[in-house]
């Protein structure tokens, strides 16, 4: 039997919530892996609303003057799209992968600060639902003084002002009306929560790894996960200020980027995209370290360089806080500093390069098992290459003035977060089923979504590289037709719904297959780093022993010793020490202390909403109950006790 | 081979080839100047060296796929941690030819930032959702449509009235932002005589889209005339009891001279918020070039211009069909 | 548990620190009303006093210098970084056309 | 936090509570830096009219920096105390660097109603609205430093006393106040005397 220590349930203060299952074990818990799994739905659910805004957005430009959506409704779905796509789909689809992951794959039995990535997670839902509460209560018009035909929008009022809210534009006097300030604290919130989630990860990689696990014997996802949570640690302060002068210029009139005011619009460009250039990384780099594990899995090979991989790694993070400019070339700046700018956006090719070469060189001469994963991981490379490429050609700042703010720039940009980031995800998405679920996902169906998903997308955003050199400008709520679109636009069009149709089947692979899938046992790839050699689905407590780690790719190292010819021969015993590690997995056989659930971390969080809400209604009340509800959180929180204090109270009973 | 006889496909491959043929007016890949053909070249040369990559990294990428594909027979691999000189080599290469790159990009940057001599200087000056231009050395202000003398440079000044814009004559040249605040500038150089197409290329609010524009470059003689007539005054005394006549008491009573100005009409000249109509009728567009100058695109806009452009500070005067009328007779007039 | 953990300050020496600290700020305080006589000198004076300043309230008061080095490596790495950044887009802005 | 017997403690060498709360300071200067920069930026500009630096009264600001500065010596002090254990004088020194920090702050709400009655708002120009927001976030930081302050002192109250293990300590507390004491050394100078 486990031996679990059950924690205790009455504190001094609050009861402990102690369900175990149903609804309030998930509001209530602490555990990395639930709070991953939870992370996982809420961003696919975004990710799903995401792409209903754009197929709305492909069905307008699917013919030249088309009318299906009106000028307010496609600004509000374009705004919407992007807002969502990156904040409420990739970066929390990427935090749901570090939450499951990273304590696994450092042998962790949870991340550094339970109840502080509970916090960081409903925090996110929170801002989510706050943000997207504007379709409910938001209003937006005209610019002052502007005309409008008919009603604003039939979908409700949303952000109108663009993903980047560039100013003047987005400020009060152009987007009169509440949408753009939910847009501005939503935003705001979802920004506290990926900040305390960077402060847990790094703190997490740093202090809970287990013994031997140095840091270069780290799986590279884990190492992507350390260059992105300081990417986050120190872009996200840069755009809080900037919102921070958002909302007041929109709601206490001053005048921080308005030049009536003597305020400098191109500053907010300068702010936002400081941080929003390394937000680039942060969307792709989790995807590099979910390829980096992959391809080496399943060509049987380690992976090719991994210390240039991991430094390539951390030179794009780095580099990527000295490139934002090239967001404005064609902006208010100097040629000076459009050639600094455009040179340090050549260097950040090259460590993306040397990544690039060294998958090639790790898939090169292995043994290719071309499953769904490996499909994907190998698709990702194809079309980041195609992205990276692209990129390439906008550090070319004069042949960047051209392309910049054409769909030239779609382009680029959906090839490297929809061909880089998402087919990264969805590599990952299927190489971890088995680990999260004990059951395996169906390989037909898996290939039917890879294969529709890449033809899908090439149609997609193939032709938008085209349609940019033809002139088509970005934001574009209508083209004429004498501009000779047409074709390629319905072309694209159609690509996005297939793209649409290989999500359908995604979704039928994973509901059918999380129910009636083969059981998967504890390591179905023969695979090469340590959670794999735990059971599937993970125990609650992860690692019933702390495993000591001894190389670089350790559980392989476990199972196969190189013969002379430096091929893998499995090991003799390797099976019956399999058979143990997954005996053991299931029995612990050491008393183990799980963090305990908590209310705190959900307080805390319902309290943010409120406050953005009394800042854009200006309602004391509203105020009061938010800040109350902060402050119930944080006391609640700091008067439980925290475990090694029942570990104590328990040896002393 | 069933599949090539359906028409359909010969239907579909006949639009693809037409598409790729006809003539797209904002294509950035037809340089009609030296300083968009400075970018082209540029651009050319970049995309040659990524289609060399590209077809590197792609074959080594399929080969691999084909060649290494795990089969029956295949033994489980050499286990290959990686190799110092490779990744030296991958390194340095990218360096090498980026910095070759490099060179010409600088160049190119400081040659298109620089001032041409005599060049002619022309005011832009962005609003939501036209562009205006102010010719100071002529006194001439016109909007939407932009003239220019043939093979002659044009410094173009530009600032914007309210949100930030971005001037794009993909043919001429790239972008250039139009700040609050902040000049900019930006050079246009046309070869011969021709109309370019114009775009608003900064998403600047509910009717970006529609805010385009034209570039007409011009012999000089043409030139030189376009500059004299734009200097003159419109007709003021219109023949009586003529449809005209009537629309320019429409054109003063109903409220147009608030926003709008004709030169030597009611007013005195100055700068208002809507274009300046002294000489409409030789536009050959309106309403931010979103609609071609036509009777009939004129009564569609004076019925209800939010209709054409959503946000639009032109407000629906109400004006009846008959006004309308008279008004399009007497805009016809301003030549 | 810091391994290399190095004795803190007895309270006496907190106080001669702070004293430090006070006759900084005093000398930061007349510079600013000597600016006529001191000139150029004057800001660069002043940011010297208040990096100093910084120095030795981080390093004594906050423990800095008797720390683990990782942590000195994350504060400065903050500094450095922020400092690069944001003086690039002053030198930027400060070459901008204004109207 | 989770760690049973097997499990390794800080392969860093560093507490874990103590490297997330470094890790927080060094955000901590990128909002600050934010703020600053754009203060300096719109502090280079010219604007019609009275100008803010003109009001300031330095001697009063010297005084109440000092005073914050001063408020390190006694948090320092109040730490040292609970290294030795000595709960009394460590709660003498912790009211008092609250009552330092309160003091402070009065002087801040003070500077800010003088400058209101000169006319300065919030929205009057972009010199003022930079000047409120920089030094109101200071403020703020300062506010919450004292409430955590009062805090620990009420918990110090108790029976058990403060220490130096578990949660949120007087450590971290110590830590966050000096830092928002070095914030307005860079402040004092950048905004008052530059």
């Amino acid at each position: 039997m486990t031996k679990i220590i059950e924690p205790k349930k009455q504190s001094n203060i609050f009861k402990r919530p102690s369900s175990e299952t149903g609804i309030w074990s998930w509001i209530t818990t602490v555990d990395h892996k639930k709070i991953g799994i939870m992370y996982g739905y809420a961003a696919f659910f975004f990710l799903l609303i995401g792409g209903i805004e754009a197929l709305l957005l492909r069905i307008q430009l699917a013919s030249p003057d088309n009318n299906f959506l009106s000028a307010a409704e496609y600004n509000a779905m374009f705004t919407m799209h992007g807002t969502t796509m990156i904040f409420l789909a990739i970066m929390p689809i990427s935090a749901a992968f570090f939450n499951y992951l990273l304590p696994l794959q450092i042998g962790a039995r949870d991340v550094a600060f339970p109840r502080l990535n509970a916090l960081s997670f409903w925090i996110f839902i929170f801002g989510g639902v706050f943000l997207y509460s504007t379709f409910l209560f938001g209003t937006a018009g005209a610019p002052q003084g502007g005309y409008l035909a008919e009603e604003v929008s039939r979908l409700g009022s949303a952000p109108n002002g663009g993903w980047f809210g560039y100013q003047p534009n987005a400020g009060f006097k152009y987007s009169p009306g509440t949408a753009m300030d939910y847009w501005a604290i939503g935003l705001q919130i979802l920004g506290i929560a990926s900040l305390v989630s960077a402060f847990n990860f790094i703190t997490t990689i740093l202090n809970m790894r287990t013994k031997g696990m140095r840091l270069m014997r780290m799986p590279v996802f884990t190492w992507m996960t350390f260059a992105v949570s300081f990417l986050l640690a120190f872009s996200l302060p840069i755009i809080a200020i900037a919102l921070f002068y958002v909302t007041f210029d929109r709601q206490f009139g001053t005048t921080f980027f308005l030049t009536e005011g003597g305020g400098d619009p191109i500053l907010w460009q300068h702010l936002f995209w400081l941080f929003g250039h390394p937000e680039v990384y942060i969307l792709i780099l989790p995807a590099f370290g979910i390829v980096s594990e992959v391809l080496p899995t399943f060509s049987r090979k380690p992976l090719f360089g991994y210390p240039a991989i991991v430094f390539a790694g951390f030179g794009i993070a780095f580099i990527g806080f000295g490139v934002w400019a090239h967001h404005m070339f064609a902006s208010a700046i100097s040629p000076v500093a459009q050639a600094g700018f455009g040179l340090s956006t050549m260097v950040i090719a090259v460590p993306t390069g040397v990544k690039i070469f060294n998958w090639l060189g790790t898939i090169w001469g292995g043994k290719l098992k071309l499953n769904t994963p490996m499909l994907f991981s190998l698709g990702f490379i194809g079309m980041f290459v195609i992205g990276g490429l692209s990129g390439v050609t906008h550090s070319i700042v004069p042949a960047d003035t051209q392309q910049t703010d054409t769909y030239y720039v779609v382009a680029h940009f959906h090839y490297v977060l929809f061909g880089g980031a998402m087919f990264g995800i969805f590599s990952g998405l299927y190489y971890w089923f088995p680990k999260v679920w004990g059951k395996m996902y169906n390989e037909a169906l898996g290939k039917i979504h890879f294969w529709l998903m890449i033809i899908g997308f090439n149609l997609t955003f193939g032709p938008m590289h085209w349609l940019g050199l033809q002139g088509q400008v970005r934001r574009t709520w209508v083209y004429a037709e004498e501009t000779n679109l047409g074709f390629w636009n319905l072309i694209v069009s159609i690509g996005a719904f297939i793209i649409a149709l290989s999500i359908l089947v995604f979704m039928a692979n994973w509901i059918y297959s999380k129910r009636k899938g083969p059981e998967a046992g504890f390591d179905p790839w023969d695979a090469r780093t340590i959670e794999w050699s735990i059971p599937s689905p993970t125990p609650v407590w992860n690692f019933s022993k702390a495993p000591e780690v001894k190389s670089l790719d350790d559980f392989w190292h476990m199972k196969y010793d190189e013969d002379e010819d430096g091929r893998p021969v499995r090991k003799e015993g390797a099976d019956a020490l399999l058979a143990e590690l997954e005996e053991e997995g299931l029995n612990p056989s050491e008393e183990i202390v799980l963090p305990n659930p908590s209310y705190f971390p959900i307080i805390l969080a319902s309290g943010l909403p409120f406050l953005g809400y009394a800042v854009i209604y200006k309602m004391l009340p509203l105020a009061i109950l938010g800040t109350l509800l902060i402050l119930i959180g944080s006391f609640g929180w700091g008067t439980e006790p925290l475990e090694e204090e029942f570990m104590e109270d328990l040896e002393n009973e | 081979m069933k599949l090539f006889k359906s028409k359909k496909i010969f239907l579909l491959g006949f639009i693809f080839i037409a598409s790729c043929i006809e003539d797209a007016p904002l294509d950035s890949l037809s340089p009609a100047g030296p300083y968009a053909r400075s970018i082209d070249e540029l651009f050319w040369l970049t995309f040659w060296i990524a289609v060399g990559v590209f077809v590197i990294v792609q074959g080594a990428l399929l080969f691999s796929v084909f060649y290494f594909k795990e089969r029956e027979s295949s033994p489980d691999p050499k286990q290959i941690h990686g190799n110092n000189f490779l990744e030296i080599l991958w390194t340095i290469i990218p360096v090498l030819i980026l910095a070759a790159i490099a060179v010409p990009t600088v160049k190119t940057i400081f040659d298109l930032a620089r001032e041409p001599e005599d060049a002619l200087k022309i005011e832009v000056i962005g609003h939501q959702w036209w562009f205006e231009y102010k010719y100071p050395d002529f006194g001439i202000t016109t909007a939407n449509v932009l003239v220019i003398p043939e093979d002659q440079p044009v410094r173009l000044e530009m600032w914007s009235n309210d949100v930030l814009h971005n001037y794009w004559v993909p043919k001429l040249n790239g972008k250039r932002y139009l700040v609050p605040g902040q000049t900019t500038y930006l050079n246009l150089q046309a070869d011969s005589p021709e109309e370019f197409w114009a775009q608003c290329g900064e998403y600047c609010g509910l009717s970006h889209s529609k805010m385009r524009g034209r570039v007409i470059s011009m012999t000089e003689s043409d030139f030189a005339a376009w500059v004299a007539n734009e200097q003159s005054y419109a007709e003021k005394e219109l023949p009586e009891s003529s449809l005209a006549a009537e629309g320019q008491l429409v054109y003063l009573n109903a409220g147009c001279t608030q926003c709008h100005v004709i030169d030597g009409v009611w007013d005195v000249q100055g700068d208002r918020i809507a274009p300046n109509l002294t000489h409409f009728a030789n536009r050959s567009v309106f309403a931010g070039a979103a609609l071609k100058n036509n009777p009939e695109n004129l009564t569609k806009w004076l019925a209800n211009p939010a209709e054409i452009k959503p946000g639009t500070f032109m407000p629906n005067l109400e004006l009846t069909e008959k006004e309308i009328n008279a008004l399009i007779a007497y805009l016809g007039t301003l030549k | 548990m810091s391994v290399d953990h190095k004795p803190h300050p007895k309270p006496a020496q907190y106080v001669q620190i702070a004293l430090v600290l006070g006759v900084l700020t005093a000398i930061e305080v007349a510079l600013y009303y000597t600016e006529d006589f001191v000139g150029v000198f004057t800001d660069p004076l002043l940011i010297i006093l208040a990096v100093g300043k910084f120095v030795i309230v981080v390093g004594w008061f906050m423990h800095l210098r008797f720390e683990n080095s990782l942590i000195n490596k994350f504060f400065t790495g903050g500094m450095i970084l922020a400092l690069i950044l944001f003086a690039i887009v002053m030198f930027e802005r400060a070459a901008a056309n204004f109207i | 936090m989770s760690d049973s017997h097997s499990y390794p403690h800080e392969p860093t060498g560093v507490e874990t509570r103590k490297l997330g709360f470094w890790i927080f300071l060094s955000t901590e200067i990128l909002f600050f830096g934010t703020l600053i920069t754009t203060f300096m930026i719109f502090k280079g500009r010219d604007f019609p009219g009275i100008k803010l630096t003109d009001v300031y009264d330095i001697p009063f600001t010297s005084v109440s920096s000092f005073v914050l500065l001063m408020s390190s010596l006694t948090m320092v002090l109040a730490h040292n105390a609970l290294e030795n254990n000595d709960q009394e004088k460590t709660r003498v020194w912790l009211l008092s660097t609250a009552m330092l920090g309160a003091v402070f702050l009065a002087g801040q709400i003070y500077e800010f109603t003088e400058f209101y009655h000169k006319g300065f708002e919030l929205s009057s120009n972009i010199f003022s609205s930079t000047f409120y927001v920089l030094t109101g976030f200071h403020g703020l930081h300062v506010f919450i430093g004292v409430v955590l302050l009062l805090a620990l002192w009420g918990i110090g109250q108790r029976q058990k006393g403060l220490s130096l293990d578990g949660g949120m300590n007087l450590e971290f507390v110590a830590l966050y106040w000096h830092f928002v004491d070095i914030v307005w050394i860079v402040l004092f100078t950048v905004v008052y005397l530059i």
